[in-house]
Formats: C-alpha cells, structure tokens, sequence
C-alpha cells in the first residue's frame, strides 16, 4: 500500500479505463476522487457502479461532465441527464440487476467465472445469455465482472490499509475493493494499527494499493 | 382516508412478527407508518441495513445512514448493516419474507411490469427483478388505474420484472389474489361495488360468490 | 428466534437430516449441539461440513459414534476414523475443493443456482460436472448445496439473534447460517441488543429461527 | 543445516514486502521463521485471517484463534479476519501473491500432484486445488526424493492438484523452474553437483551452461 495525494491517484487513471465506483445513490462514493477526474477531465470512461445517483453528487458530477461513455448499472431512474445523453447517443447504458451486478462484480473478485441466478430469467434480461438447468429450475449464466482500478470510499482506514465502512455506505465498496487491478482508497478517518479491530475489518489491507492521503 | 393511505393500511395487515420485510419506494415506503400495535418487523433497506428506521430527528440525520432512495432514515436497535452482496444474498435466497412493490402492470397471470416502459422511461430495474424473483411473498401496491387505463391487465404489454408470479395485488379499488392460479377478486374497498371493480378492470377477474369489504 | 434448550433443539432433527455444522478442524463447532446429537443418537446424519475434524472434537464425535452416513467435506485427513469407516463401506465420503465447497453454499443460501469455478478444471475433481468456456478460460459448473439443519457456533448473540463471530471460529458459519431451511445457533456469550453495534453484525437476526439458551 | 531448514530458508528469499502469502502445513510452515530482516509481508491462514504470529506464549492462546491445522497461533497488529468465502475468494481472486505448498510429485509440465494416493491416502484437498489454481505464484517445497524415488517425475502418475503448472520447486538438493515452460535446473544445494541432482531426478531437467549454488 501506498500513500498518495489525490492529484496523484487520479493521475495514474488514463482515458478510457475502466472503473469501478463504490456507492449507493452517492452514499459511500469517494466524492474527491470523482472530483478530481473531473479536474483533469478524464474521459470516454467505462463506469460500473450501482447507480446514476443523482445530477451534481458521487458519480453524477461524471455524468454531467460528459465523462462516461460506458455505464453499466442498475439505475438510473434519477438522473435525468444519463437519460438525456442516451436520447443523444452520447452514452450507452447497460442495466443490470442490481443483485446480478454484484454478484457478477464479486465473482470477478473472487476468480469465478460467473453465478448461475434465476433473476432476469423470462424477461428482457435474458438478452442471448446462456441458460442452464438445474433440478428442474433454470437459470442465466452471468459473467464476472473486473475492472482496471476501483475507486473506494472508507470511513474508517488504518496505516496498513485494513477498511471498516460505516452503516449504509459499505454497500458496493467492500466487492469492488477485490475485483479491479489497481484499488484506490478515501477515508473519512485514517487512524492508527489496531483501531480496526481484527474482527471489524471489512477490506483487508493487502487489498489495497493506494490510500488517498489527508490534505 | 386517501387511497394511498388505505392500500398502505392495508397491505399492513399482511405483515407477520418476525417476518423481514423489503418495502420499496412510493406507496409501499407508507407501508411502515401503519403497523399493528405490537407488530414487531425487520424491515430491509437493500442499500445494506436491516432494523430501518424513521426519518432521523432534525439535526440527527447522518450522511452515511439512507435508504434506497438516498433519503436520510434511522436505525432501531437491533439494527444490522452489510454489503450489497449480503444485501441481495438476502433477497435472492428467499429470506425476505415479504416485499412490497408499487407497479405498471400486473396481468392475469400474476406477471408484475414495473421497471421500464420502451420509448418513454428507462429508470432501471434497481433491485425489483431479484426481490419479485427471491422474496417468499411478493405483494404489489399500486393504483387500480392509471389516466383511466387499468393497470389489472390480461397480459403485460410492458417488459416483466420476473417470471414468477406475484402473490398479491392491493389498489385503491380491490384486493386481488392468484388461488389456484387463476386471478380473482378478494375484497372491494369500502364503498366499491364488485361491479365497480369489474368495470374499470382490464383481466377476466374470478368473483366468488362473497367478497368481502377491505380489512384495513 | 425463539429460545430453546440444548435437547428440544436437537429433538427437532430426524434421523436422516441433512446438517451443515459450522467449525474449521472443530474451531467454531457448536460442541453441545454436537454432544446431544451423540446423546439422542441421531443416526444417518448427511454431514456437510468443512473437514473431519480429529476424533473426540467437533464433528469428529459424530464419527466416532458412526452417525455420519454421507459427509460432504474438503478434508479428513486428520480423522483416521473416517478413513477407517470409508474402507468398511460405512460412510460415504463427498470430497470437495474447499474453496468450492463454501462458494456452493454460499450459492444455496443466496439463491443462485451455482458458480462457475477454474478450481479442479483437469482434475479428477471434474467428474461428469458441465464445463463452460467463458473467454476462452474453462470453468466448472459446482451446484448450490443446501441442508436442512444448519448447526451455528458464535461468539456473541442478541437477545434479537444478531451474531458476531470471533477470530477463526467464524469460518463457515456465516455462510452456513444463510442455506438451512432451520437454522439453530449457540452463543460463548448471549447479550443484550445493542452490544453488538450494527456495523459488526455478521449474521443478521432475521436469519435465526433457534437460539440456544444458557443451561 | 538440515534439509528442511535450507528449503524453507531458499524459500523465504522469493517472499516480497507486502506480498500476501499463503503457507501450507509442514516444512512450507518453516518458511514464517526465515524473513529476511526488514521484510514484512502478510501471512494468510485460509481458515481466516490475514496476519498470523508466532505461537503464543504459555497461557496466552485463544481457543478460537488457530491456523488451519487447528493448532493455536497468535495476530500481529493490523491483523484481519473474515469467513471461508472471502478467504477462498481472495485465494481464488488472485490476490494471494505467493502460496508455497508441500509436493508428492511435480512434473516437467510443472503439474503438482499433493493431496491423495489411490488406495492408500485420501486426506482430501482442502485448500490446495484453490491455492494451486488461484495464487499468483505458486512455490513447492519439499524433498526432492521420498524412499529413493524421485518426486520430480516426467509425468505425474498421482491425481494432480490443479491444471495449472506451479512457477517453482525448491527441494533439499535443487532449486527448479520452468522458464519458457521447460523443466529447468536452477540452482543446487551447497555440497551437490548438477550430476548428483540429475541422478536422482527422473524428469528430463534442461541443465544451463552455468548453474548456481542455491542462495539461503
């Protein structure tokens, strides 16, 4: 793990990468991450995160910079400009269920190739997915998903790395911090080796490879 | 009483002690501010918490507590938070005893549509295509029609949210379930005839031969 | 949750149960769960667990009461016994990888259908199992498990039945506790809600239909 | 020095600070005694922790904190612990950097066979088939013969543990490679000829012009 300033980790991001985003409707997002992308305008990104959120919050400020070309998610129902920029053309949108889309993210993390879920069978989800039948119920293969770095947002990081999340900000971060090549880490507090206890860690600290340093 | 707050009251009486329940957004959220005394239920945020609780007191709020929708709430004592993972584990494995959803369609079939319609609105499906897929009991509240057009259809022009059929269906007018598969008219609201209810009810509905006035 | 003795709680388990026990080499296993079971003589167990643990611990004492008919396990090599009952044809012995192993429970109490997983690809661990190519990499096609029983250890329970394990007693328990059809749990210690804080919950209460209270 | 000390010692040289290491049971084990000073790295116990210490002192153990032979250990501070599914998941995921396993047999394609004899042992993989298959390097050590016979063999004749080739072998008289997927001799032990370990090896080793001493 290394320390880094926020200029830095935004930095090493180029154009066209592939990110993973943690947060729910903006809660538990590493809102000076996507600060910064949008400083250095970063741009034609793939983003997988679980939601458009809202214009001007977590990874909304993407969207109303036009930085994301790519956005798979499983709503977007209020953030009117993602709809406006698919009317445009100017975004392709790729929804997926919200329990497919973290479990595919999770298999991407934990080296599977894919879960079996019976949701989406019978519907438009479908699409040309395999399906495969097992006792009698059927079931669409759906394929891990990884990315080239995952942005996280913590409340809580030790000096190692070790991860606590707080109430509903955990949500996505703790699967997205195992599924993306390179992990960059915001804190709301970083502490000391131990304030975390070894029980109340959520992301280990080897799986972190860059924590985003205080101002 | 409004017709919000008599569906809200009503899909109440269908909560059980114990029971972990997953209400979405719109007419089901009411759903919670309508509990039997004595009742104790876990309700699910699938955000990642269960025990939500009300909207926080002012200056209470915490950025980091919300529910689906990205509104401040509380937590009871008892709560439990945890990873979307878990969260939709929860769901997917059957252990939401029951969810509640608003919808665009329900068809005779038990089908619910309520994510999209093609052309005009693409919100997403969010988490309805695994709570319709995964809760035990899958309970709809909605308004019986919309602009004058019934919402009880025979078939479902708009996309499903599942292929599992739903269990109940509660409107302004009616309460309509799916014994022995075949759609059919439970209870009318107070002061709805059962001719009411078939009039301005798109499906083929089963009356039986009583059909008793909304509990509520 | 309801709260029952030691002996009605296993007086709810046939012979011929299919039982997941929560324990790693018999860290984590609830004894006195293990020890009624013994006590009513439960017989004919289908055993899902993670090992064999070693004679006189853990699983290990169903064993050495030949209890066990079917044990679906990663590893017996420290129970002589069960290699002794395999040779005579008394039990039956499902090896599986370990880390397939906790992932096709995982899959039961999520409700998936299965995971495709690289681990055993060219092994004998392939059997007839369905294969899946997916981006030019092979996986196995491993099926939910699921049981009746599932048999919890903790460290700490709420009045509510929120648990929160300890160290490496938490192991399969977690998982275990969400692919039972009835899930009874024992506590080191049972307290009062609100002392396990919400973020360090790991099993949620709704998951628990029976805790086993203090003797 | 005996056999198992310069093994686990050889070892210790390809660990890298904050590496995530998994070590199996026996002389793998050995390797936590010989970091190079200054080296820290993160040691795995697969039945959940990150950060494993040393036995405890007399008195000091906790019954619910062991290695996963069941075998009391201690936690460094900044220590971690999870459940069997994150545990695999960070083995399977990659995310473990090195893993160093005990052998019964290593072939020239580098297929490691460890965790059964037909008719004679069957302890069961446990871990191994996910470590071999998932870790980013995978490490045997062992002796290189058992009862005379060599255990780096032409082909394996026992169940292989993955179809995944392991990245080195390191025994009591050589160290072993496969670059550019050749079986190759990379190093010898002090006191042991490149003939000596041809001798008593049955795989067909590619022997460089140049072979070191093995470092310790």
């Amino acid at each position: 793990m290394r320390n880094v300033s926020t200029e830095e980790a935004v930095a090493m991001i180029p154009n066209g990468a592939k990110l993973m985003v943690g947060g729910f409707m903006g809660v538990g997002t590493p809102e000076r991450l996507i600060d910064e992308l949008v400083r250095q305008h970063k741009s034609e990104l793939l983003l997988v995160c679980n939601d458009a959120a809202v214009p001007g919050k977590g990874v909304g400020k993407l969207i109303d910079a036009a930085l994301v070309s790519t956005l798979t998610t499983s709503h977007i129902g209020l953030n009117p400009k993602v709809q406006a920029q698919m009317m445009a053309n100017k975004i392709a949108v790729d929804l997926v269920p919200q329990g497919t889309l973290v479990e595919r993210i999770r298999a991407g993390g934990c080296g599977l190739g894919g879960v079996l879920t019976p949701t989406g069978v019978g519907t438009i989800v479908e699409g040309d997915k395999r399906q495969i039948a097992i006792g009698g119920k059927t079931f669409l293969v759906e394929t891990a998903l990884r990315s080239d770095f995952a942005l996280i947002h913590t409340f809580l990081a030790d000096y190692l790395g070790n991860l606590a999340y707080a109430l509903t900000a955990r949500n996505f971060n703790p699967v997205m911090a195992m599924a993306a090549d390179t992990v960059i880490v915001t804190a709301e507090h970083i502490v000391p080796v131990g304030v975390i206890a070894p029980d109340h860690v959520m992301t280990p600290a080897p799986l972190v490879d860059y924590l985003v340093a205080n101002g | 009483m409004d017709a919000q707050t008599l569906i809200a009251r009503r899909v109440a009486l269908e909560l059980r002690s114990g029971n972990l329940v997953n209400l979405g957004i719109g007419i089901p959220t009411l759903v919670a501010n309508y509990l039997p005394p004595g009742l104790n239920v876990f309700f699910q945020s699938e955000n990642g918490l269960i025990g939500t609780g009300p909207i926080p007191e002012q200056g209470m709020a915490h950025p980091l507590l919300t529910d689906a929708g990205g509104r401040p709430i509380s937590a009871l004592p008892g709560a439990s938070t945890f990873d979307s993972a878990m969260s939709f584990g929860l769901i997917r494995g059957g252990h939401v005893d029951v969810t509640v959803l608003g919808g665009l369609q329900v068809d005779a079939e038990g089908h619910l549509a309520n994510w999209m319609i093609p052309g005009k609105m693409v919100p997403g499906m969010g988490g309805a295509m695994d709570l319709v897929t995964g809760a035990k009991r899958v309970i709809v509240a909605m308004q019986h029609a919309a602009k004058g057009k019934s919402k009880i259809v025979q078939k479902c022009n708009l996309p499903l949210t599942s292929s599992r059929s739903v269990d109940l269906v509660v409107t302004d007018l009616a309460v309509i379930g799916f014994p022995d598969g075949r759609i059919t008219l439970l209870e009318t609201a107070p002061g709805i005839s059962v001719a009411e209810v078939v009039a301005v009810t798109e499906a083929d509905l089963l009356i039986p031969d009583t059909v008793p006035q909304m509990r509520f």
